[in-house]
């Protein structure tokens, strides 16, 4: 069982991981940032996962965390990529 | 099949880094290194650092993204910069690759068994009363660098500070930030903020007996705070406010003064007696939570009037 | 490693000057420089009380009582004492030159400026004293942070486009360098599992971890103490800044990372380091002193002239390290060379600080700092001139400064040792520092070139302060007298012996030459020979100053150093 | 036994909707097509990887943290992919 | 080869690359970037030698963990803090490069 | 654009006709539910951390009274919780939709803006609605314009408009929408 959930995180990431194209190619900001949003759903069940595998519910936590933050970072990229975007030096 | 995940994890996370170190777009770099701290996070809880893979994510990022993209979006306009000359690069690439082949020499060269401090403790973390080891090395074995710490985070903001313009002081520094307050920004601002609030609370009380505490709980409150000012719900306090500066030194002064209480009761600076370890360490924790907050949402730089003063 | 009962005063020296600056944050506004007033007061007699208790036997405190390797110890041993000292008295002269310079404007509740300022100063005060008593590698690295954070800021107060460039090379390079510091932190603490400097002094054996570690860490700590070709930051930001942030970096915070280089070196793995390595970070030093003093000369600005002065007396504090070395030992050893080293960094910190502060006024007096129009200033500010010439003579080790002190010592190591270049070294360096004080003080003594120039007023308080700093530095040398420095008797038998006024004489003479062949003159004379070469060795300097270069030498001394090492131990 | 199974069978399942999101983030024409793969299929995949662990975890309360971690990403899921669309729309960074 | 080694050699790598890009690049954006990717990889080695440390039940070493979280939050302070400085010189001028102007043989030097 | 005549008049002016809670049954209703949150997150009956939660949860309503009063609009959390099994279905129909036309070689989808007018106003009741709708099939928010809200849909074959009204019609009764926002 372990095994198969490993493999699966594993699998998760390479499957994430080749999302990441967008992140090279673009060709909008928009793209590469859906690219990292995919990341970060990714990650996040990937390490679902393995704390699921090394029993440590504290894991959890960490999810927790990065699905905030993550949010957070997403909405400070679109407020940054935005063309009309409160704040006046431009 | 573990070290299939590792080695998967570390060549995503080698080749991020690559991109972000080696794309030509700026923006496509700090996107990249947002992934980058993502990514993380997952290889800390690889190494089943809990704590540290909260603090990564949370302010690797989380907070450093969001910091380098308003950045980026405010120096979109400057002038183009000059582009190295293939000479540095190719010096560049050999001190780089000198560097981690050094490196990884002295890593291999490490000695087996490794050192480690763990069993010590172990030994003495009953005298802490918490029971997160990080929480007892943090405000018990090692305290005075978390004090000290604090002091560099409230330097580090008077530095900013130092850098506003003449002209906006001693009031709010930058222009506020406005949002449609109708719009789905605003909407998420509302929604998010109360959420996060307590998710901050519960890593906070956690982290005396498992992994947190108020680094990452400070910055969960500090990321939520930012979110309403962004959406235009809030605006920060002027610099001049009693409260804000009381709330900025609270903390280390809180810290100290526990630590004076521990040379009356146990007779060394920042000693804790056995009786009173833990709410004294909660004591502690509690009088940094709010300044730890401030200081890194406050690091965010707000836009600034351009040319205010040139 | 027992603790002694006086030790909460090292806490006391460390904390203090931070409180100090919470409470003058909380204060505000007019409060901000009272409070910053009382805590000086209180942590001079602090130290005051160290400097007694040290005297007698060295302090040490486990913080929380926990003892290392899981706690963190403070110890305050001679040079620890002694480099707060030194520190206090310039924080407390830097202090009161600034009073009138960083007062809150009439008319206003608060000033960015002014508040910053102050904050700042104590701030440095609080991160040097920890940087000199702390007995852990890793709160060291929060203390190298604390001071670079306390000092970049200072560089630039004034907000304008070049200081701001200049405060973020600083910043940013200073960031690289404790990046290494942190990466040798972590890596010592994977081999021995201990960051007690003590602790680790006992147990350190040379093998290649432990010598990447001390090249990564050498070379980290130089970057953030602009020890030529590290210095890309130091100029324009020394320059750029007020007079008293000036003082305050040239003087005090490149002295912080100087230490930990000396507690690195010869308290942490004295045994690591060898020959090769210890003749390289000379041979920096001593082309600092050539370099720094020769751009110094070229200088058409004052300040940029005390700035580059600075550069080449960073090179003098790292003459040092070739003399402590002890062959046959195979290892660092402190003694004598160590005490010369340490009085070298108390005289420059005393003497460079009053001489930024002199610049300072002239800069106040006179509207600008263009060397060629200083003419009549002596006449108009003739204390601050004799501020100007004393610590010019201060820092060319004029009987009976401690630079002095330290030369002879040094001298003498040298001799005993057979090192004979580095006898020139020194004596040249004397030369160059002549050199350039005598450039100035022509400049300063000659008849105004016009005669209606405007001259403002400035404070008497800040003349007095710089000159007794000035004399301060130029009286160093009588600590030789106070028992239990631990000088050899009888080093400075007779001052006025004909030798030594001989060497005096030389010394000027040959700097008078200096300045003559490098200084830049009006186009309409014919310039000298020499200053062909000063423009090479500008040149030189600025490609140097260059990011590509400063970073590409930052790893190559690295790499350097580690080569060093190790084929140092395989011969 | 079941219950293994039931984790093997949802797992997978969520693999496959992770590999969904990719390809569509890959295959799709513009920017906004592409920002429904993101938003639907990712979500579903770590919602599916999240029903699949539930057997294996000690706690009921565990269970509850992760959905609730689920249903957080959801949500800032769903409130940015509409930023995000907008985002598009407005800047013309997508061909029609 | 152990998961901590394979840990430590890839921070290994990271150091190298982030310190290309400290070098290499002239935005000093792009420099704050790379500084964060060193001190990333720096902390990864870190944590590499606290897992090799991992005794007496704890998953690691708890006094490097504990350093760490304190190097992580300095780290920040320092990005944030640089961040601020190129912003407020964005806002003073167009010329964001850390190179000095003007020339140093400029016979006018500002006030 | 293919416009959306004919739109039902019954959806007009939809959501308003609820009673909006009084302040306090507002706050009770929030802080209850943080408390929910906490419980889930720190199932532990220790009378510190249940202080400590029902502080987090004080401090999170206030937060969320102060930033979202309740003037400006409820959901009906019953409502809204009986609704949560279809839109979780909607969720996962989305989720195999897209799976579909990714997986498929021909890749069978024909993107296009759709205008859809509604009868939330503004604020609360239209934004959750929005947020709601972009996890269904085929559809994706992209801002509004006087009432009407712009989606992008992965496919202009798919009676679309008569989806969302559908769910319009099926959430008119969790939201209660109040003023706007200013």
């Amino acid at each position: 069982m372990t095994e198969f959930l490993l493999g699966s995180a594993c699998a998760i990431l390479v499957v994430v991981a080749v999302g990441l194209v967008r992140l090279l190619r673009g060709p909008g900001e928009a793209d590469r940032m859906m690219a990292v949003q995919l990341l970060g759903t990714g990650s996040t069940a990937v390490m679902l996962i393995f704390g699921a595998v090394i029993r440590q519910p504290a894991v959890i936590d960490v999810a927790l965390i990065v699905a905030l933050l993550s949010a957070f970072a997403g909405l400070a990229f679109v407020r940054g990529i935005s063309p009309n975007s409160g704040g006046g030096d431009e | 099949m573990t070290a299939w995940l590792d080695s998967a994890a570390l060549i995503l996370l080698i080749g991020l880094a690559a991109w972000v170190v080696l794309g030509r777009n700026t923006f496509a770099a700090v996107a990249g290194f947002i992934a980058y701290g993502m990514l993380l996070g997952l290889v800390w809880v690889e190494l089943q650092g809990i704590d540290v893979a909260m603090t990564e994510a949370a302010i690797g990022g989380g907070l450093t993204g969001a910091l380098m993209i308003g950045a980026a979006r405010r120096l979109k306009s400057a002038a183009p910069v000059a582009p190295a000359t293939a000479g540095t690069l190719v010096i560049a690439i050999g001190v780089g690759a000198a560097m981690a082949a050094i490196l990884a020499a002295c890593v291999l060269a490490l000695p087996n068994p490794a050192p480690s401090l763990a069993s010590l403790v172990a030994g003495n973390i009953a005298a802490t009363g918490v029971q997160n080891p990080i929480t007892a090395v943090l405000l018990a074995f090692r305290s005075m660098d978390t004090l000290l710490e604090a002091v560099v985070l409230l330097l580090a903001l008077i530095a900013v500070w130092s850098l506003a313009p003449d002209a906006e002081w001693p009031g709010r520094i930058g222009v506020p930030q406005t949002a449609n307050p109708n719009g789905i920004l605003a909407y998420i601002a509302r929604v998010l903020p109360p959420i996060g609030l307590v998710i901050g609370f519960y890593i906070f009380w956690a982290g005396a007996d498992q992994p947190g505490g108020k680094f990452q709980a400070a910055t969960i409150l500090a990321a939520m705070w930012l979110l309403i000012i962004s959406a235009g719900l809030g605006k920060t306090p002027p610099v001049s406010s009693r409260w804000l500066r009381a709330g900025l030194i609270a903390g280390p002064i809180g810290f100290i003064l526990v630590g004076a209480y521990g040379v009356a009761s146990t007779g060394a600076f920042l000693g804790l007696p056995a009786a009173y370890a833990k709410p004294l360490i909660v004591t502690i924790e509690i009088a940094l939570l709010p300044t730890l907050t401030l200081i890194l949402a406050l690091l965010i730089p707000p836009p600034l009037r351009k040319r205010a003063e040139a | 490693m027992t603790e002694t009962p006086a030790g909460l005063l090292i806490v006391l020296a460390v904390l203090l000057p931070f409180v100090g600056m919470m409470l003058a944050l909380m204060a505000g506004g007019r409060n901000t420089p009272r409070v910053a007033a009382i805590t000086i007061v209180c942590v001079v007699v602090t130290v005051a009380a160290i400097g007694l208790q040290v005297a007698h036997a060295p302090l040490v405190y486990q913080l929380g009582g926990w003892a290392p390797p899981l706690g963190v110890a403070l110890r305050a041993d001679g040079p620890a004492a002694g480099m707060m000292a030194v520190v206090t008295v310039v924080v407390a002269a830097i202090a009161l030159y600034a009073r009138r310079d960083f007062a809150v404007p009439e008319g206003l509740v608060e000033a960015r400026a002014p508040l910053a300022f102050w904050l700042l100063l104590l701030a440095v005060w609080g991160s040097l004293n920890l940087i000199f008593v702390s007995g852990d590698l890793f709160t060291l690295y929060v203390g190298l942070e604390l001071l670079t954070f306390a000092g970049v800021p200072l560089v630039c107060l004034d907000g304008r486009a070049e200081t701001l460039r200049a405060a973020l090379r600083y910043l940013l390079f200073a960031l690289m360098g404790s990046l290494l510091y942190l990466l040798g932190t972590v890596l010592i603490f994977g081999v021995y599992g201990t960051l007690d400097i003590e602790l680790l002094s006992r147990v350190i054996q040379p093998s290649l971890v432990t010598r990447t570690v001390l090249a990564l860490m050498t070379a980290g700590l130089l970057a953030k103490t602009a020890l030529f070709p590290l210095h890309i930051w130091l100029p324009p930001a020394h320059a750029g800044a007020p007079a008293a942030a000036s003082a305050i970096l040239s003087g005090l915070v490149i002295k912080g990372s100087w230490f930990l280089i000396v507690r690195l070196w010869f308290d942490v793995m004295p045994g690591v380091v060898t020959f090769g390595t210890a003749q390289l970070l000379g041979a920096m030093g001593a082309a600092a002193i050539v370099v720094g003093s020769i751009v110094a000369l070229r200088q058409q600005r004052l300040k940029l002239l005390v700035a580059y002065s600075t550069v080449a007396q960073i090179g003098y504090l790292f003459l040092m390290f070739p003399l402590a070395f002890d062959a046959s030992a195979g290892a660092m050893s402190g003694g004598n060379v160590l005490t010369a080293g340490l009085l070298q960094a108390a005289s420059h910190a005393t003497a460079k600080a009053s001489m930024f502060m002199a610049a300072g006024l002239f800069y106040k007096a006179l509207g600008h700092d263009r060397i060629a129009e200083l003419g009549g200033a002596a006449r108009a500010l003739p204390i601050t001139t004799l501020t100007f010439a004393m610590a010019g003579l201060a820092l060319m080790g004029v009987v009976p400064s401690g630079a002095y002190l330290a030369k002879k010592l040094l001298l003498a190591a040298a001799a005993d040792q057979g090192q004979w270049w580095w006898t020139v070294v020194l004596q040249g360096g004397a030369a160059f520092t002549a050199g350039y004080t005598v450039l100035v003080l022509r400049r300063l003594l000659a008849s105004p070139m016009a005669p209606e120039r405007e001259i403002a007023r400035v404070s008497r308080l800040s003349e007095c302060t710089a000159l007794a700093l000035a004399l301060a530095s130029l009286l160093l040398g009588f600590v030789a007298a106070v028992p239990g420095i631990g000088l050899p008797s009888g080093l400075i038998s007779n001052p006025l012996a004909p030798s030594e006024l001989l060497t005096i004489c030389l010394v000027t003479g040959g700097g008078c030459l200096l300045a003559w062949g490098f200084a830049q003159r009006p186009s309409s004379v014919r310039p000298a020979k020499a200053a062909f070469v000063g423009v090479l060795v500008e040149d030189f300097d600025g490609l140097l100053r260059q990011w590509p270069a400063a970073s590409l030498s930052l790893f190559a001394f690295a790499a350097a150093m580690g080569w060093l090492l190790q084929s140092g131990t395989a011969a | 036994m079941l219950l293994d199974l039931w984790t093997i069978v949802l797992v997978s399942m969520g693999v496959v909707f992770f590999l969904a999101g990719t390809v569509g983030l890959l295959r799709f024409p513009d920017a906004l097509s592409r920002l429904h793969a993101l938003t639907k299929a990712d979500n579903l995949g770590l919602g599916l990887v999240v029903i699949g662990l539930l057997p294996r975890l000690t706690g009921i309360a565990d269970g509850a943290k992760m959905i609730f971690v689920w249903l957080l990403v959801m949500l800032s899921g769903a409130c940015l992919a509409q930023l995000v669309a907008h985002l598009i729309r407005q800047s013309g960074d997508f061909k029609p | 080869m152990t998961g901590a080694t394979l840990h430590g050699l890839a921070a290994a790598i990271l150091i190298g690359l982030g310190v290309f890009g400290l070098i290499a690049h002239a935005s000093p954006l792009r420099k704050i970037l790379a500084f964060n990717i060193v001190g990333s990889g720096v902390f990864l080695l870190a944590g590499a030698l606290a897992r090799r440390g991992a005794e007496a039940g704890f998953g690691g070493d708890p006094v490097l963990h504990a350093i760490l979280i304190t190097g992580i939050v300095v780290a920040f302070s320092a990005t944030a803090m640089a961040t601020a400085m190129l912003l407020r010189l964005r806002s003073v001028t167009d010329r964001t490069t850390l190179a000095e102007t003007p020339p140093r043989h400029d016979a006018d030097p500002p006030a | 654009m293919p416009s959306s005549n004919g739109k039902p008049e019954m959806t007009g002016g939809m959501a308003s006709t609820g009673k909006l809670p009084s302040r306090k049954a507002a706050a009770i209703a929030r802080g209850i539910s943080y408390l929910a949150l906490w419980l889930i997150m720190m199932p532990s009956a220790r009378p510190t951390d249940l202080l400590v939660g029902a502080g987090a949860a004080i401090a999170a309503t206030w937060l969320s009274l102060r930033t979202f009063p309740p003037a400006t609009g409820c959901l009906h959390f019953v409502s809204m919780a009986a609704l949560m099994p279809h839109f979780i279905w909607q969720s996962v129909r989305a989720g195999f939709d897209i799976a579909r036309r990714v997986f498929d070689p021909r890749l069978p989808i024909q993107p296009g803006f759709v205008a859809c007018p509604l009868g939330f106003p503004e604020g609360l009741a239209r934004n959750t609605f929005a947020t709601i709708t972009s996890l269904i099939p085929g559809t994706v928010p992209c801002g509004e314009v006087d009432g009407v809200l712009t989606y992008h849909c992965l496919d202009l074959r798919n009676p679309v408009v008569q989806q969302l009204w559908a769910e319009e019609r099926l959430m008119a009764r969790a939201l209660i929408a109040g003023r706007r926002h200013d």
